[in-house]
């Protein structure tokens, strides 16, 4: 079991590459690869479910452990 | 665990045809948690729409939904309630649909007082015929028939929803996620007209002719000029300069159209 | 047992026949000349549990009928020219989404303001073509009082079986008389209701048009959950710009009303001494009651003239004019407007007889004398 | 050839005279069970200056609604005679309120007066009921339908507060003309 606070599902084909979620992402858990966000630091989420309220794409899925 | 919005999307829709970083899918989500906030059963729950890119929400959530013609989807919704006003109504598009083309349902909706929910996206902008100005776009700022800056003087929604009658009117931004659910949640509760005026972004025909560089100049600008209603109170006017207030602005208790219409069938049944 | 009798007014007809084929919800906005079809209805609805709105415009009172439908509700709304000018958007809508519904157009001049209070017949295009897109159109136009209260029960027939707006034409004329109306007893004049699905809500498609080419409409608020636009879409109801599924349901919705079958249950007309005749009048409305007059002075002159009246104007009834048009002389068509069902006369009759047109627009119905005139003139 | 029969009610919006046409109408069409249409003016000129009800009666169905050349008229102000004491036919009649209308119309027809409104005010009790007063003047005028069917038809159209007074009304217009006829 991990020791994260959440795993975090990126649904690629959905995401458009705003940038929302790693913008204001409290840790920077996200970071944008191109066009598309990806998880760069997956141990610093502190779960606080911001990037998948602000998702507006339906792209992050943040499952809190 | 991740909120589970699948369950209201219809299948195969995704990905929707909103561009990256438009904010209506955000508030599509606020509705999402505030339909399930309120235990909606969504065969009885009507989502009504007119034109634009805010108006097609009705496409994607799985319920009652009528997609209708530009400015008409509150005197759509007028039809549905009375005809069957046990059904939840929840209204959705935006500036321009909602208050230039539409304006006279709009606020002859929130004269009536009927039970509906309006979730009202402002994004100052006409986006799906590419960047018209609209009765909510800034005085100066340019769209694509304003090139010069827009000579005309705007639409405060909220206000506007307040002096026609609806008796909840709320604001919030589409950067304030959390408030989102939270105000239309209230508003679908609310007995009567309820207006959730949602200041949403729109990057593409609005952002950038307006010199913000990116989706996040226009979400960091929503954070900022968001005042909720109580720190308003303290605030002097020059604060307040720019500001939007957000929250609640206004709640009363005044009797619903359909409510009053039973009334009518019951004096007229007994005459 | 004898029946209600009355001494009624077209509009009150109008109303009263409404009520007749099971009207639950009126949508309007006051113009003269069709007002009393709402004042009638706002009285007589909410005994029955129905429901009367004023909305804030024709726009708004045509999208109200459209939602109501949707909802289950049998809908109305009367206007008259320049209120049905503004819903002509929405009747497009109505087509295009195929929601039952009915529209009476009381009949005045124009174009815009016009003559509120004098007879016109100059909207008959308008209900063919006012709204913009191909689409089939079902218009009615009843001639005396009895006639309004048989023919909107007929109209919203006609909407719930075809799943479509019908329109109502008829002048101030026979808006405004009075005539002796005898009231058809319950079950005496055939009421029809929309098809529901029988499909499982899950597998439901509310434009599939596999097994009828007027798929079942379900009601907003019952077990099925769908969706409406009006945009192109497939049988789901969902948008598409697919080239073959628009086509396909384009030419299904024109076909549903214009195919044999349904001209020839939707047609109806009356014919009055054409079987010998040499000329026939072709007129509808008030207008076809001079004519009648005139064809009565004719005959005692011992000139065979008869009398064509569409009592469905939309579809045209161009199967029976082609044949009369080889049989007469002339067809005189005789209209409150300067020439618009002539159109279809002489479309149809492709010069095979004459079409002489005798038109008013002054505010004036077409007297008998003149038509005995045009008659004679065109023999 | 069958028999139609065309009457105008013509005075001041507001007097009462589209509901005389209803009633005359009524009596023919439901209590006499003949045919009968009946039409108006609308718009402005209904709810002031001069308005006109017309009905046509017939023992057939009557093709066109609108009034030809009328039987009998009634005028009860000058300007209602003025606008509308025309087109009445050879040997057909005219009724006037003799008070009100100093100047008459001429033609070939024969014009009978008598104070229409004061009759109402002064014998019958009420100036508001001059038009039932009017009704059955025209009904004994023209007996066009019977006496009898239109006053049935007049106590079928009032309230029953005013049931006394209509049939008052309606036999002291009636009898003036059948007085004025001897």
């Amino acid at each position: 079991m991990s020791s994260r606070k959440a795993e975090i599902e990126i649904i690629e084909r959905y995401c458009k590459g705003c940038s929302i979620c790693a913008e204001f992402c409290p840790t920077k858990v996200l970071a944008m690869d191109a066009f598309v966000v990806k998880v760069v630091d997956a141990d610093a989420c502190i779960a606080c479910m911001q990037c998948e309220l602000r998702c507006p794409d339906f792209a992050i899925k943040v499952h809190k452990n | 665990m991740a909120y589970d919005y699948d369950k209201s999307l219809r299948p195969g829709k995704l990905p929707h045809i909103w561009c990256p970083g438009c904010g209506h899918g955000i508030v599509m989500k606020g509705l999402i948690r505030a339909m399930d906030t309120c235990e909606l059963d969504r065969k009885n729950t009507a989502i009504v729409s007119g034109i634009g890119c805010a108006s097609r929400i009705s496409g994607y959530i799985d319920a009652c939904t009528l997609h209708t013609a530009h400015g008409r989807a509150a005197a759509f919704a007028t039809g549905v309630k009375m005809a069957k006003p046990e059904m939840n109504v929840i209204v959705v598009g935006g500036d321009g649909d909602g208050t230039a083309i539409g304006g006279n349902h709009f606020i002859h909706a929130c004269r009536r007082n009927i039970d509906m929910t309006y979730v009202i996206m402002n994004n100052f902008i006409y986006g799906m015929t590419g960047g018209q100005f609209s009765p909510c776009t800034p005085t100066g700022d340019k769209a694509s028939t304003t090139v010069y800056g827009n000579p005309d003087p705007v639409f405060d929604i909220s206000k506007l929803a307040i002096g026609a009658g609806a008796t909840f009117v709320a604001r919030t931004t589409a950067f304030h996620a959390t408030q989102i659910d939270k105000l239309i949640a209230e508003g679908i509760k609310h007995k009567g007209m309820s207006i959730i005026e949602v200041i949403d972004d729109c990057p593409t025909t609005y952002g950038r002719r307006n010199q913000f560089r990116s989706v996040i100049d226009m979400m960091k600008r929503l954070k900022d000029m968001a005042v909720p209603v109580a720190a308003a109170a303290k605030m002097t006017a020059e604060q307040l300069d720019g500001k939007m207030l957000t929250g609640v602005l206004h709640k009363e208790v005044r009797p619903e159209y359909t409510e009053q219409y039973a009334k009518i069938i019951d004096l007229a049944k007994s005459a | 047992m004898a029946k209600k009798v009355a001494l009624l007014q077209g509009n009150d007809a109008c109303a009263q026949g409404a009520l007749y084929a099971g009207c639950m919800f009126f949508g309007g906005y006051p113009i003269t000349p069709s007002t009393e079809i709402a004042e009638v209805l706002s009285i007589e609805l909410p005994k029955r549990g129905g429901k009367f709105i004023q909305m804030e415009d024709e726009i708004g009172a045509m999208a109200s009928v459209i939602g109501a439908s949707l909802a289950g509700s049998k809908s109305l709304t009367a206007s008259s020219g320049p209120g049905v000018s503004l819903k002509q958007e929405l009747i497009g809508y109505a087509c295009i989404a195929e929601i039952p519904c009915v529209i009476i157009n009381v009949m005045r001049g124009g174009p815009s303001t016009g003559m509120p209070t004098g007879p016109g017949q100059s909207d008959v295009q308008q209900a063919r073509w006012g709204t913009h897109g191909d689409h089939a159109t079902i218009a009615v136009a009843p001639a005396s009082v009895q006639e309004i209260f048989s023919e909107t029960v007929r109209a919203f027939n006609l909407a719930e079986k075809y799943r479509m707006p019908v329109q109502v034409l008829y002048d101030e004329i026979v808006g405004h008389m009075r005539e002796r109306i005898e009231f058809p007893e319950a079950g005496e004049l055939e009421v029809i209701d929309r098809t529901a699905p029988t499909d499982s809500p899950e597998d439901y498609k509310p434009f599939d048009a596999s097994k009828s080419d007027v798929p079942p409409l379900a009601a907003f608020g019952s077990d099925y959950k769908f969706h409406v636009t009006g945009l192109n879409k497939a049988a789901d109801g969902f948008p598409t710009t697919k080239a073959e599924l628009v086509d396909a349901e384009e030419r299904r919705q024109i076909s549903k009303v214009e195919k044999p079958e349904a001209r020839a249950d939707i047609e109806s007309n009356e014919e009055y001494l054409t079987d010998d005749a040499e000329v026939v009048i072709f007129a509808y409305g008030s207008t076809s009651r001079s004519a009648r007059y005139a064809v009565n002075e004719l005959r005692k002159e011992g000139i065979k003239a008869g009398l064509f009246r569409p009592i469905t104007l939309w579809p045209f009834p161009e199967n029976r004019i082609a044949e009369l048009a080889k049989q007469v002389k002339a067809i005189v068509v005789a209209e409150m407007n300067l020439g618009q069902m002539l159109l279809e006369v002489e479309r149809v009759a492709k010069g095979t007889c004459a079409t002489p047109f005798i038109g008013r627009v002054d505010g004036e119905p077409i007297n008998p004398g003149q038509l005995i005139a045009q008659v004679k003139e065109a023999l | 050839m069958t028999k139609r029969y065309e009457i105008r009610f013509s005075g001041a919006g507001g007097q009462g005279l589209i509901t005389a046409g209803i009633i005359l109408a009524e009596a023919a069409s439901i209590v006499e069970g003949k045919y009968a249409v009946q039409s108006q003016s609308y718009g402005p000129e209904a709810r002031g200056g001069a308005s006109k009800s017309e009905v046509i009666i017939s023992d057939s169905p009557i093709d066109y609604p609108k009034a030809t050349v009328v039987d009998a008229c009634l005028a009860m102000t000058q300007e209602a005679a003025d606008k509308y004491a025309n087109g009445i036919k050879d040997g057909g009649v005219l009724l006037l309120d003799s008070d009100f209308v100093k100047n008459e119309p001429k033609g070939n027809f024969k014009t009978y007066k008598f104070p229409i409104t004061r009759t109402a005010k002064e014998e019958v009790g009420r100036e508001i009921v001059a038009n039932v007063v009017a009704l059955g003047a025209m009904i004994a005028l023209t007996d066009v339908v019977a006496r009898e069917s239109g006053e049935k038809a007049v106590l079928a159209k009032v309230p029953e507060a005013f049931l006394d007074l209509n049939k008052k009304a309606y036999s002291t217009g009636y009898d003036k003309v059948k007085d004025l006829l001897k």
